[in-house]
């Protein structure tokens, strides 16, 4: 049966996923230079765009249609055929199914714009929408089938994904390190400043993600009830963790800064992702804590590499979520969620298991593939914008426009 | 007639002083300009996300003002007390030659242009 | 009986559109020179808070008061005298007669903040204000009553307008219209580029315009129902539909800007706000992506006919609502919306003659009375600013501020 | 009996209120130079980090818990143990305990962040962190539970305060006042302008606010019943009453300014703070415009003061909440509110003397308690940042960045 | 070989009217900076939250033509009237010596290069 | 005592390595100013919402090195190799005599303060 309050509030959690992509747009265009400000913003928001007509088409049917084998999802939800104002009880059996449908959507456009942040300022605005168009295709909608798909080989092993370290960061933090590595460094990458130009843009950008957060991991529950509350919380609470404590490293290092206390707060809402239907609060300031202290020394080591993931998916989104599903393996409880799990730290190893294989799992497929994807197009089409663009700036070459006048 | 166009790089923090003290002079007008400058204070250390990284140009503001020959120095000494900080990056003073002022309202050329 | 889901569902869309007229401000302010961006932005908010009391005082009885003879409502409701904490059945059975009131205030408000897109940079402040609050009487107050208060004499006849098509975007692009006719062209338009000044704040607004726009759409099913999650699912669909169209449009002219998407978005989600409780996320597909080509090339035609209907609020809003209204007439099925009707494609021509009809009506009534009410107070008052004013930006001119300092 | 509608409601407010730190932060950061943007930004936003902590590790505890003599709560909950899924009848009967819990913390955060507009420009961040913390416990725990606490002796004594004009406005607003005392004026303060850098980002929070504002007051229903409708029906309409009159006086004065009319907004939305559960729409109207008046002159005095509360904290929130606490005690209605009390218009004097009394004895013990906590960090540590830090600026000289590049 | 730089400060809605003027009489290359001057007309007066502050710089435009010593009367006779409107604030134009020029992308100096 | 402003207006993109070449020939102050430029390159076409707009002035860095008279040549072909892409819109380099300097930290004049 429809619940109106459930529905309400995966409705409501849906706009504010939704909200979230831009919303990462703005996060990110803040850090570039001026000259790319709307080419980033147009990463993310054209990505919304596109991935929004193609799930409808045929993406969710492949993430969550009938299962082929624990692999992948069946064809038989095309064009959402099939799909609609009842409920599906498998899935969420009070909202109705278009609901749980369009919460999936908002997962299935930010997860792309996540890996953005790894090629901004010198991509090819053509070849980024097919990679795209693939990568969501090829990597997205199997991994949401494993994970979350009825059927999904590692949903049936045990996996705990609440709200997507796996689906979601996992995925997208990978494939950000093998386009960083594909695509190559910015022009002068190294020798002169990439200054970040707009910071109050990214800050708001990390806020809006910050609010919007409360409808990933609090909508993940699909109803208005304990868990999404508990799930609220320790969103909240690992969020504060987090940037508090990149504020006191980078402290000690030299100056709090509110880019870092900004990043810090996304890194760990990052961890606290799939961890959220989990834990409890306390478990939560933990996790946000280590979290941040793991990125925070993921970027020094990734700035000195060399590779110009530029702004360090792998480091925020690959190693938060990586670590995000390995405490959920430390720190479930099945107090908080008697769907779940214990974990290692509540008496049962065997989660802790189940959650590094399946982080290597999708950590390995999400790389290969995308690898191929990226090599491939950039073999055709070339990946990269051409060097007199870069030069002067994607924003006027690519789109035709500047940010101010 | 001839005139001196003096041309004041200063610390963005001391333009107030630095507009006091021409005033105090009776110099009025002026221009500024927001620039950015290097020198002796070479650059600066910002902070990414994590660590730093240096900027090589510092924000600065470029005050101009347009002085008869003979008021050139008074002009010079009030901007040059009023923007020490004794620190390196207080800037520099540049003086070249103006041939000539034209006042767009009236048309006044020269000495009444000023 | 209150169902407390229904009204969590409703009051978070009436936030969501209040919302709405602010991020139309900034939509607009980054499309305007610097010098103009506070007074731009005055405009709308301004109008948030004239017509939230005007509403409060006498709108929402004239709108949705007692009928009089199928053409206005009465004052029976004046200063909300009677408008209480229970429900009423004739407008929304489930959720407090208040809510319902303040749901429809938010659309009382956006509907005159669209108009200022035609006057920006040239609007005399005070002129403005009589202007919009003789507006909102003499135009808005009668248009919803025909269209959607009980005993209005078009709603009556069976016109279909789920969410404002014709109440809110066609009025209110026709009296762009009659606007820019009457004040005339901005000081040098034509000559001098009139380059937007702040791209990144057109596309945070327009972006929260998007977000918004679920509780336009998805709230005006009234409760939290199947019926509202197809509303918000054809909404995202038709809003990406329609960027995607006009980034390819554009890219085939030349190159795709964000500006040009975050347009496309806009005048996707005005086409579907009327057919939006009607029609299947595939035929929203269809709606979004001819909305974009009419829409871009009504600008196009608009450019070249010299009038400065300065932020195309005809060619967005006017063509995009009347087009979605018509729409509503072709692809409404009884299957998505049993209290609705089919349309055309789905066997029924009759609909799509009463949507044409409605059109016509609504768009001449439009017409004629704004274009009466600008002729009258530019006569008495202006309605432009002093053109010393205009030279040197109405920012600092009639406000007092600059943007930046 | 845990509501889903409710529940949702309620998570959704609280989200809005947690995103209103922030979006104060923008508000403030907005209306400073151009070289402490963000570190005005980031005084909010790490108290958005610092108390969320604070909140769950002993905050809620100290202001919820189980009373002592009335005067504060006890150690029962300390990092949340105890406070579960399900709900406190106490508090809220229909939503579980921690939803309760994590939508008083959005209140525990914005509340000491009122406070930094005393103090931008000039404060060292060291020692703000710890002011905060200490003020957090010292002053607004005590202050919370006295109101709102069960057994609280001012709850007791029938004090009315339905979403914080005394928890939060008066305690802020006062608070400012001591800070802005014992720190002293900006370098150059009453000689050289200063200016506000960035409005549109001023007019942005100010809406955000305004939004979130919903949340703040409609949320305060704990429920998403006729209540709650009416809350957000009568926040609405003060902000705008303010706001139009806001406009009014200083067209009256000279030039109607977008920043007058959004602090006007703001204004009107803290007066209305307490009322809001229990007066009527026109009550609304007149609350809103005397309050703009009252702050708009108080702003005027203060300025000629030479007391440099930067942003006005005392004038608008201090007085705004001082007003809105004694206008409740003459506005509210049963009528509105069966649980509340009649005001003084409404037949019942007394109400007005409890909240007379209310608003001296909260404003007195948090202008001591406040004082004496800047007193004696400024001796141990200095509130004050060096004189070579504020001259060149707090975003360089402590968190090492510059807003823009 | 002799060349002058003829600076303007104007009001910045003046651009396009400045432009046009310069591009009649053949000047078309320019270099335009946006400016804060002060002069006759000392300030100006803004809205804070409420009641006013002044601000003692105002938002001008500097143009910026190097022309050669014999078009110098020409240009500035275009900028000064189109610039002008009568009232306090029109800017001024400085006129001062330029030695030589370097076209950049070819190398050219002197006369080929303006 | 006798020094030359170098004013070049360079394209945006190219002040890094127009600064590592001054900086390799031993110039390492300078002042940098966003301006906005037309010449040879007379505009550029951007996109409205749908269609084209064009817009009359381009973005570009004015550089200013002041710098010894017996030092020019080389500070000016430094510029002139390093800011060179052989595009219509590389910009131009001006020189102009400058009659002193002052560095405000010390109080040093002329030569001393460069
Ligand atoms: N040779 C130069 N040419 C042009 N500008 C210069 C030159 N040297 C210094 N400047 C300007 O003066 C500013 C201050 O110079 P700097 O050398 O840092 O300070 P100080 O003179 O106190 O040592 C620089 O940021 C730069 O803008
Ligand atoms: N002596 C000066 N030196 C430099 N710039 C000046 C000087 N006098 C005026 N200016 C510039 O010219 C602008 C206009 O000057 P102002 O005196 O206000 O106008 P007017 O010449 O019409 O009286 C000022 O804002 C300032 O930028
Ligand atoms: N006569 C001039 N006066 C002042 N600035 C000029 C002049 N001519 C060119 N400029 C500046 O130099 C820049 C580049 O000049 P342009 O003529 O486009 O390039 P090129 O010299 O390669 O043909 C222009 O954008 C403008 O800023």
């Amino acid at each position: 049966m429809i619940n109106a309050g459930d529905t309400a509030w995966v409705l409501i959690s849906t706009a504010l996923v939704i909200m979230m992509t831009p919303a990462l747009g703005f996060f990110y265009a803040g850090m570039v230079r001026r000259k790319n400000i709307l080419s980033t913003l147009m990463l993310s928001v054209s990505i919304l765009a596109l991935i929004s007509v193609q799930w409808v088409l045929y993406g969710y049917s492949l993430s969550f249609g009938t299962d082929h084998a624990g692999l992948i999802g069946g064809l038989n939800w095309l064009g959402l055929n099939g799909v609609g104002q009842e409920a599906n009880a498998g899935y969420a059996a009070t909202i109705p199914h278009l609901a749980f449908m369009v919460f999936q959507l908002a997962f299935a456009v930010i997860t792309p714009a996540l890996i953005t942040g790894a090629f901004v300022e010198r991509i090819s605005f053509g070849s980024f929408l097919l990679y795209i168009l693939l990568w969501s295709t090829f990597v997205y909608a199997p991994v949401a089938h494993w994970v979350w798909g009825i059927g999904g080989w590692l949903r049936n092993m045990g996996a705990l994904d609440f709200a997507g370290g796996t689906v979601v960061h996992i995925t997208a933090g990978i494939s950000a390190l093998s386009m960083a590595m594909v695509i190559g460094k910015r022009k002068g990458y190294g020798k002169t400043p990439m200054e970040p130009s707009n910071i109050p843009l990214t800050v708001l950008g990390a806020f809006l993600l910050w609010f919007g957060w409360f409808g990933f991991n609090g909508g993940s529950a699909l109803a208005a009830n304990g868990l999404a509350v508990s799930a609220f919380v320790v969103t909240n609470t690992a969020a504060a963790s987090a940037a508090l404590a990149w504020m006191v490293v980078s402290w000690i290092h030299k100056r709090p800064s509110v880019l870092g206390l900004a990043t810090g707060a996304v890194v760990g809402l990052v961890a606290i992702t799939p961890a959220s239907g989990f834990v409890s609060p306390l478990s939560a300031i933990v996790i946000g804590a280590v979290a941040a202290v793991i990125s925070y020394y993921a970027i020094l080591i990734r700035t000195k590499s060399g590779l110009d993931d530029s702004l360090d998916v792998f480091a925020c989104h690959g190693m938060g979520g990586i670590f995000g599903a390995l405490a959920t393996g430390l720190f479930a409880e099945k107090a908080i969620n008697s769907a779940g799990a214990d974990g290692l730290f509540f008496g049962n190893p065997g989660l802790f298991g189940i959650q590094a294989f399946t982080v290597a799992v999708v950590a390995l497929f999400a790389f290969i593939v995308s690898f191929i994807l990226a090599k491939v197009i950039d073999a055709i089409f070339s990946l990269r914008a051409k060097e007199a663009e870069e030069n002067i700036g994607l924003d006027i070459a690519q789109h035709g426009e500047t940010a101010f006048s | 007639m001839s005139f001196k166009k003096i041309e004041a790089i200063i610390r963005s923090e001391k333009l107030e002083e630095v507009r006091i003290a021409l005033e105090a002079e009776g110099f009025v007008g002026m221009t500024v300009t927001e620039v950015k400058g290097r020198g002796t204070q070479k650059g600066i250390v910002l902070e990414w996300r994590a660590g730093e990284y240096r900027v090589e140009f510092l924000p600065k503001l470029k005050v101009e003002v347009i002085v008869d020959d003979f008021d050139c120095e008074r002009a010079i000494s009030a901007i040059e007390k009023s923007a020490r900080t004794g620190q390196p990056g207080d800037g520099k003073i540049f003086v070249s030659p103006v041939e000539n002022i034209i006042r767009v309202r009236t048309g006044e050329r020269g000495d009444k242009a000023i």
